[in-house]
């Protein structure tokens, strides 16, 4: 059931790279769905881990806040770089706690941790991430958990 | 703006160049002749070499980084060396020579894209005005490769072969069993970030390889970078998930009938055009109508291409990382 | 038309953006501190030069496979800056603190 | 206007590459490199656009993937040595400060 369904998720991939949607190139692709999956799952890559269909209801609600953080915290890192003030960068390594309790959901907020400027996720270790922050108000940011909430395990459990 | 994009990445080109005569650490050394792979395939992209610089970027930036990363693995000193103070007088002089030569060699090439020069009038106007209507195939460099010029690019995939061959003959040799480490592989790796995103991207990269190696006929692509790309996945596999587990996924003797299955399925198609009557390797007799003949032909000899290039590439690759440090 | 300035102004933001970032490779102290600069501009840089090339591209394959561009970079770029300062610490790489960091380290 | 984005683009990858020949450390050659690696993915998409041959899209592609898998081997040799077994878990040993809610 999730085999066919990732099957034809890469099909619609092939279909929007391709362009071309003549019977030969079709058979060709499905063909090369097969025989990828066919790999994937030799690979054993090819679980709830690489194919979240569980993500999809609470996806959205976490991209939209993921890209508003994203914007904010780049033009915050911006004016730092631009700044002329010597304390606008007093970098700290600091070690948070990890709330997330599946592999895919530690992944997913220490990416989002990196993807945000100002803390870059270090180290995963088993219930605390460390992370390298610019400075001391933005480690604080991060501790206030907004982040660590917005990633439930709800987003990556059914 | 060409000119300025031109001018730019060849001033990087210079720059990256010296950079690696300059830095002692071999790692940073690699990368940057990543980068280099990468400026020069942008280059023949602004010429308009799109296929080229696919092959250059796969090949130059992809699979030579990771081959000469797997030969420093092989060597126990990773230390930075001192550059040695003496000056060699002599490699210089042989160096500036052979320079010099070389470009008074070049003073009688013709220019870029001058209509006038022998490449331009011999064969290139045929293949140019007619490649569309002999072959049904919109991208030139395709047909040329893969049909006018089809035995010569058999010879290049037997070269392609006989390397893998070598490469096995000179460090294939035994080494302890993959196998062993079997339980080791099914422990948690250290990154458990790069371990999942590789999971969701490994995919992904499997079929676009695909995608390259089926769209050759309509744009930049083909057998040769979709074999890079393919292996390249299969690369990021073994990296991290260990040596062991992905010799598993491809066994190697699953990768030596790959390698000469390519082959074979290239010379058949020859085979098989002279026994419908035509010469070796003219697809036209493969079908009823010449256009549809080229296209069949033409797909078969990528896909030979194809798994010859991929096989060849991951048994260099295992046959590199496998050895044991001397 | 609305479209047309909304990309420009993705596009020339987006560059600006990527300028700013690489300048904060060269300002930055150490390591640690430009990796922020780096890895992570990269993605909002990528994010408005691509969306200023998707709005240019209408709903078609040439913007799905723009989309494709950024959702890789998307995916793979913080798993690479993520194992870069793994890897950096790991070597014993240690970061400069700041000044205000000395307020008890444990 | 495409201009000004590969305009931009350029001087980018002109200080990246320079940060990659100045170092100090090797991880800061690394992650110069790979921002140019990044940064060549746009300049090529932009070029694609600005040219108009849209199949170059499928070369950003490759190049993404492939500066991805290079950053891959490059950190896995560095951090293992070889390319045997999956990673081994050592101890860091920089100072970190803990929080806890």
């Amino acid at each position: 059931m999730m085999t066919s369904l990732y099957g034809a998720i890469l099909f619609l991939l092939w279909l929007l790279l391709s362009g071309h949607y003549d019977p030969l190139l079709m058979g060709l692709g499905i063909a090369s769905v097969g025989l990828t999956v066919y790999l994937a799952h030799r690979m054993d890559i090819f679980d709830h881990e690489s194919f979240p269909v569980q993500l999809t209801s609470r996806l959205p609600a976490f991209l939209v806040f993921i890209l508003r953080e994203i914007v904010k915290s780049n033009i915050d890192v911006l004016k730092r770089i631009l700044s002329r003030d010597p304390n606008a960068v007093s970098p700290r390594l600091e070690e948070f706690p990890l709330p997330q309790k599946t592999d895919l959901g530690r992944v997913i907020y220490a990416n989002a941790i990196t993807l945000t400027p100002g803390t870059v996720s270090v180290e995963l270790t088993k219930d605390s991430v460390i992370v390298h922050a610019l400075a001391k108000d933005i480690a604080d940011d991060l501790f206030t958990g907004e982040m660590a909430r917005a990633i439930p395990d709800k987003v990556v459990e059914p | 703006m060409d000119l300025l994009i031109d001018i730019s990445l060849l001033t990087f080109l210079a720059v990256t160049a010296i950079g690696i005569i300059r830095i002692t650490n071999l790692f940073a050394v690699i990368m940057l002749f990543a980068i280099f792979s990468f400026l020069s395939a942008t280059l023949f992209m602004t010429m308009d070499a799109v296929d080229v610089a696919l092959t250059e970027a796969a090949v130059g930036a992809g699979i030579s980084t990771v081959l000469m990363l797997a030969t420093l693995a092989l060597n126990k000193d990773h230390n930075e060396k001192q550059p040695d103070k003496n000056r060699h007088w002599l490699p210089l002089a042989v160096v500036l020579t052979t320079g010099a030569v070389l470009v008074y060699g070049t003073l009688d090439l013709p220019d870029f894209g001058d209509p006038a020069s022998a490449p331009q009038t011999h064969v290139a106007p045929h293949y140019i005005e007619k490649a569309i209507e002999e072959t049904g195939v919109p991208n030139i460099v395709t047909a040329v490769l893969a049909s006018y010029r089809g035995f010569d690019t058999l010879g290049e995939v037997v070269v392609i072969f006989t390397a893998g061959i070598a490469v096995l003959l000179l460090l294939g040799g035994r080494r302890e069993d993959p196998l062993d480490d079997g339980a080791k592989d099914k422990r948690v790796p250290q990154n458990l970030v790069l371990r999942i995103v590789s999971k969701i991207v490994i995919p992904v990269i499997m079929l676009f390889a695909l995608y390259v190696q089926f769209h050759g006929d309509y744009g930049p692509g083909g057998g040769f970078q979709a074999g890079v790309i393919m292996s390249a996945a299969i690369i990021l596999y073994s990296l991290v998930f260990g040596l062991g587990a992905a010799e598993r996924i491809i066994p190697k003797s699953v990768l030596m009938f790959l390698t000469s299955l390519g082959v074979l399925i290239f010379a058949g198609v020859g085979i098989a055009s002279l026994f419908l009557g035509g010469n070796y390797l003219n697809y036209s007799v493969l079908a009823s109508s010449q256009v549809a003949g080229q296209h069949i032909g033409i797909l078969l000899v990528e896909l030979g291409v194809g798994i010859t290039v991929f096989a060849v590439m991951l048994t260099i690759f295992f046959a590199f990382a496998g050895r044991e440090r001397s | 038309m609305v479209l047309d300035i909304l990309s420009w102004v993705c596009l020339v933001a987006g560059g600006l953006v990527g300028v700013v970032g690489a300048v904060g490779i060269h300002r930055f102290p150490d390591f640690f501190s430009r990796q922020h600069a780096t890895g992570t501009t990269d993605t909002l840089c990528a994010l408005l030069i691509l969306l200023g090339l998707g709005l240019q591209a209408g709903l078609s394959l040439a913007a799905f496979k723009v989309a494709l561009i950024f959702l890789f970079l998307f995916i793979t770029s913080p798993a690479a800056t993520h194992a870069l300062a793994s890897a950096a610490v790991h070597s014993g790489l240690d970061p400069k603190r700041g000044r205000t960091d000395s307020e008890g380290q444990s | 206007m495409y201009a000004v984005a590969i305009v931009a683009i350029l001087v980018t990858l002109s200080l990246a590459l320079a940060r990659a020949l100045m170092g100090p450390t090797v991880f800061d050659r690394i992650a110069a490199i790979n921002m140019f690696g990044t940064k060549t993915v746009l300049l090529i998409a932009v070029f694609s656009f600005l040219t108009g041959r849209l199949d170059l899209l499928d070369m950003a592609l490759v190049y993404a993937m492939i500066n991805f898998i290079s950053v891959v081997a490059v950190l896995r040799l560095f951090s293992h040595k070889d390319f045997h077994s999956p990673a081994e878990n050592n101890v860091i040993s920089v100072k970190v400060r803990r929080r806890w809610f």
